[in-house]
């Protein structure tokens, strides 16, 4: 291996100066796991911040203070332990509201972005469910009332996550799924966009960054198109929010989802945003405690959005955790953060397109991709790629990424994934490159 | 060609990646659907979208106390490890009684747990299944090794109805 | 205040030797929170422990340390902290299944119990309406297809987790909802059992205790008239299993959920147990990754229990955490964790009952009832009764406690409940009682 | 009384229960529906499951300008915050014009955020709500004081319209 690991822990290579005025050394020192070392005393080259992100010791401080200092359920109580709880709870909605541009009475916390998008999905199951026998729903809940006929749109390059609660939707209402495809070169193909996006659509749900092409797919002709025909446009935002400066208003999105634990947050909680006329019209999804207005034994009213969502003892230290993570972001700013990210994608991809024998399955140049880069090598599948690399210190994903369709769509049954976040440097885009030749030898390929 | 690496690679992947286990992988046995068959089953490995499908007939041996034998063909897209336990597989139970099969694919499983627990097997029973013992070592590719014999018992199953199966296993 | 709090933190009292062999310093020791004072420099008196339970200190030690070492995206990659990442959280699902006497591979994490009985109340809702449509069904899944005349059971003392989804259900589902009702001391009324239980009931739900009275149910004469006419057999044990040593085979149930924070662990994990053969009948709830077998654009299929219901990246800090609250647990003995808490709630119940103007709501006697205690004062609201308290340092619950039907059975709007857990003691019941008569003189009642 | 207690209880609590809400509590005013009204609103603080019933009406004054004014009459159970707000409400808005009765109102929606940021109240026009401001460091409290409040801001947008009332609030 070239780069100079150390066996007794701690990143000691020193990067390149970073043209960006960002100190990678000093972040890395903030995430305690980047000390450990894998492996019989490799140095951990952690590149599968797609899968999870590693977290920095304020993330892990905070949720901590929360639980020694002000642990307590919150929204339920008047003794100042719930206060504070609340408090913080509260606080913790605020900042990560602010971070992407959004009122905070707008922002749901959800346990991942799986059941935040789920929570999306169902609205249209229950409050279809409901109109099929005439109960109440909330005033403006018809654009989530289908019928056979009506259609719902993803792409090929979504993550399951966003791909099956909709498929599960259609079994239920009648609806039918389409999608948009996916160019050879790894782009949402928008040929169609105009005929597979129509006046049947009720809904437009899209990735906003692939978690397995890395292609950014362009918000705006979506969101006109879904305006224009009056769906609903729906953001699975999981890869760009912890990535690139989001603004929720920018989008143009009806309702956004994304995962605290990917933004160097805690596991654990997820968010959903929405257009507050949006939420507003939404049947409850899950129910229980803290989301009533009034509970009788023969029926129920709901309480206004988000608690209407937020049924039973909430994650209150996980968000006061990925509040302290969001923090972390703005202290280095998002625009050095995503700066430091698109530099090393170009390293990355120009020192990949070097390799013979291998193929990057997506964009090959940073334009409109993120730092997550999937490929394959030639004779050697995946799995057993990760595990050579895997042995070199170097933390990869294989498989087909929980975006099973999308590797269907470029013939390959998984790829290697690489991944970037704040703390990588090109140190680690090295040792992947030397991991990678290694496994040509290894398997007999080079 | 791991002593290439020799220096660097961590002995445990040198005990996965035995000689025997690429070996196999590269010089499959076995491979090919082939006709009659009793049954035909199709396994995914739903981590990487890996598949199998293979085919069971039982034949009753020539002679003797009418002993059912195995008759096995399988197509199969893969990792080294399903790909070279697929291709160990087929050598170790074409053409032996089925219980005798089923008693190894047990000796495999067994194996396969040796990282988290105590286990029990017989090497003579493993045969050349015990160059899998390293797999066991990486609990992601466990499922890999198993994704034939899970197939394979499924068949058998489907063939001989799951009580037999099941028998076969305490 | 007679009890000797301090000023400076930390509960310096002793509290009498227990006959139970039980160190109550040494157990409040290992809780943080109990060392820091509230309301100018009082010591914290936590009676609050049903809304949520405090953490020890290994808690917080495993979770972090989780983060710090092992922290990674579980069930999705073949590096070494994945595998770590999964072993730890598959390691905890074990010992949390063994805690209550279950295989592992029944036990499913959920974000609270809230979720866990939304998934069984889902259960229902998704098998009707698949069922309606001919799509595809879980092996056995016909008990949880529902048509009108079909009967949901619950009770008057459910917590509204174990209420509104079922109200839900039936809303959807055309189904009936009925209940079994509350004596007039507090006990679930089996009169009408037999009859409110018939051939038409496909679920009974009911509350192992009731967090509103401490009532404990028989859980066996239910689970035997459930069976009896065919229905499922759901039991909220979120008030039971912090409290008492809990065999899901002994209770009889199909399903049983209950929530982490409460038993010591982290917010943020739930759990729901079901017997193999019922949870393999149950379709889907919350879809995506990880919770499937096959992806097509066009249908997916989906995994066996557990991974069937835990779709996406799950909380496995949280399940590390709440294995350590486990072995905690195990380590003192529930068996003495039992005692020592009966033996506390006859202390409360007694020095509650000499009080002139304070009502219990909810059995009088530790017969069949746990610690969660609610009271009323004559003439003064609960929300006060929980101020003055509160500016005492007693942390009680003041409200419907999420059982707002109960309450109204009592013809109450509110209570105040003081709830005890393992680390409360003697003074602590005594700073209640003693801030009980500083409320009736505060408000001129005394 | 709050004197018997001086010694133990913290400030904050005397602050918030003041004298003056106190007797509102124990001798309210204004209690018991009345007829005739526009407009009748029920309101439930989810939270502990309070109440107010309100009916609202209103009436031109016999001269001037035609000014409309509040003509009020309720029913509510809750806690002393709640009850006494409701009294001090009654006090403050009956008979009043409307315009009036509503700046009363944002003003002391005002009050309440108190505790969390810098806010602007006019004390004049808050009059005796003044003596809620104790509520404010209690925020679980601070839905108890605005109970009352909120009913009449939703039977006045019945009344004459959300955008009377919303405008108001600017
Ligand atoms: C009896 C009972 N059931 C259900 C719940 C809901 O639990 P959670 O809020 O953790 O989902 C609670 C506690 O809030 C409870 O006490
Ligand atoms: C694009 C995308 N969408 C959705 C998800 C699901 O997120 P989670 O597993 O946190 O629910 C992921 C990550 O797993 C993702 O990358
Ligand atoms: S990686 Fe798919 S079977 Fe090994
Ligand atoms: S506690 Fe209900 S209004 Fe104050």
């Amino acid at each position: 291996m070239s780069t100079s690991a150390s066996a007794t822990g701690g990143p000691t290579v020193s990067s390149p100066a970073s043209s960006t005025g960002f100190d990678l050394d000093r972040v890395r020192a903030d995430f305690p796991i980047l000390r450990r070392t894998v492996r019989g005393g490799k140095r951990l080259v952690y590149l599968d911040s797609a899968a999870t992100s590693q977290k920095p010791v304020e993330v892990l401080d905070a949720e901590r203070a929360f639980y020694e200092v002000s642990n307590a359920a919150v929204h339920r109580g008047a003794h100042q332990l719930a206060e504070e709880a609340t408090e913080a709870y509260e606080q913790a909605r605020r900042r990560i509201a602010g971070f992407v541009g959004a009122a905070a009475g707008d922002l749901i916390f959800t346990k991942n972005a799986t059941e935040a998008l789920n929570l999306a999905a169902y609205s249209f199951t229950n409050a279809t469910a409901k109109s099929a026998v005439g109960a109440d729903l909330p005033d403006g809940a018809e654009r989530f009332v289908l019928k056979p006929g009506d259609e719902i749109v993803v792409t090929e390059m979504e993550h399951h996550a966003n791909l099956v609660p909709w498929q599960e939707v259609c079994v239920k209402t009648g609806a039918r799924l389409r999608w948009l495809g996916i160019t050879d070169d790894g782009r949402l193909d928008l040929s169609r966009l105009g005929e597979i996006v129509n006046e049947r659509t009720k809904v437009l749900a899209v990735v906003h960054q692939s978690n397995l092409l890395g292609t950014i797919n362009p918000l705006k002709p979506l969101a006109e198109r879904a305006r224009e025909v009056g769906a609903l446009f729906v953001v699975d935002a999981c890869q760009s929010v912890p990535h690139v400066p989001v603004d929720v208003a920018d989008t143009g999105a009806d309702l956004i989802a994304w995962s605290g634990h990917k933004m160097l947050g805690p596991m654990g909680i997820g968010c959903l945003w929405g257009r507050a006329e949006v939420l507003a019209a939404m049947p409850p999804f899950i129910t229980g405690g803290s989301m009533i207005k009034v509970v009788r034994m023969e029926s129920s009213t709901y309480a206004d959005p988000p608690q209407r969502f937020e049924a039973g003892v909430p994650m209150a230290a996980q968000a006061v955790g990925l509040a302290a993570a969001v923090e972390y972001l703005e202290r280095l700013g998002m625009d050095v953060v995503a700066a430091h990210e698109r530099e090393l994608t170009g390293y990355l991809l120009n020192r990949m397109r070097e390799l013979s024998g291998v193929a990057i399955i997506g964009p090959e140049t940073t334009v409109d991709r993120g730092g997550t880069v999937s490929f394959v090598i030639d004779g050697v599948h995946a799995h057993d790629v990760g595990q050579v690399l895997d042995d070199r210190g170097v933390a990869v994903r294989v498989g087909h990424h929980c975006a099973w369709p999308t590797c269907e769509r470029f013939g390959v049954r998984a790829t290697a994934r690489a991944s970037l976040a704040v703390y990588n440097g090109r140190d680690d885009v090295d040792a992947l490159i030397d991991a990678i030749g290694d496994t040509q030898r290894f398997f007999g390929t080079r | 060609m791991n002593a290439t690496l020799g220096r660097e690679t961590d002995p445990q992947l040198e005990a996965m990646y035995q000689e025997v286990i690429l070996d196999h992988y590269r010089h499959p046995h076995g491979r090919g659907l082939r006709e009659p068959f009793d049954t035909e089953v199709h396994h995914v490995n739903p981590v990487c979208g890996d598949e199998i499908t293979l085919r069971l007939s039982l034949r009753t041996a020539d002679e003797g106390a009418g002993e059912q034998e195995v008759n096995l063909s399988f197509e199969a897209q893969g990792c080294s490890i399903s790909q070279a336990a697929a291709s160990v597989m087929f050598e170790q139970v074409e053409g032996v009684p089925l219980t005798r099969a089923l008693a190894v694919g047990e000796q495999f499983r067994e194996l396969m747990d040796s990282a988290t627990r105590e286990v029990n097997v017989d090497e003579e029973t493993l045969g050349d299944g015990i160059a899998f013992a390293g797999v066991a070592r990486y609990p992601a590719r466990v499922k890999c090794a198993l994704l034939p014999w899970m197939a394979l018992r499924d068949a058998a199953a489907r063939v001989v109805g799951p009580e037999v199966v099941e028998g076969d296993r305490e």
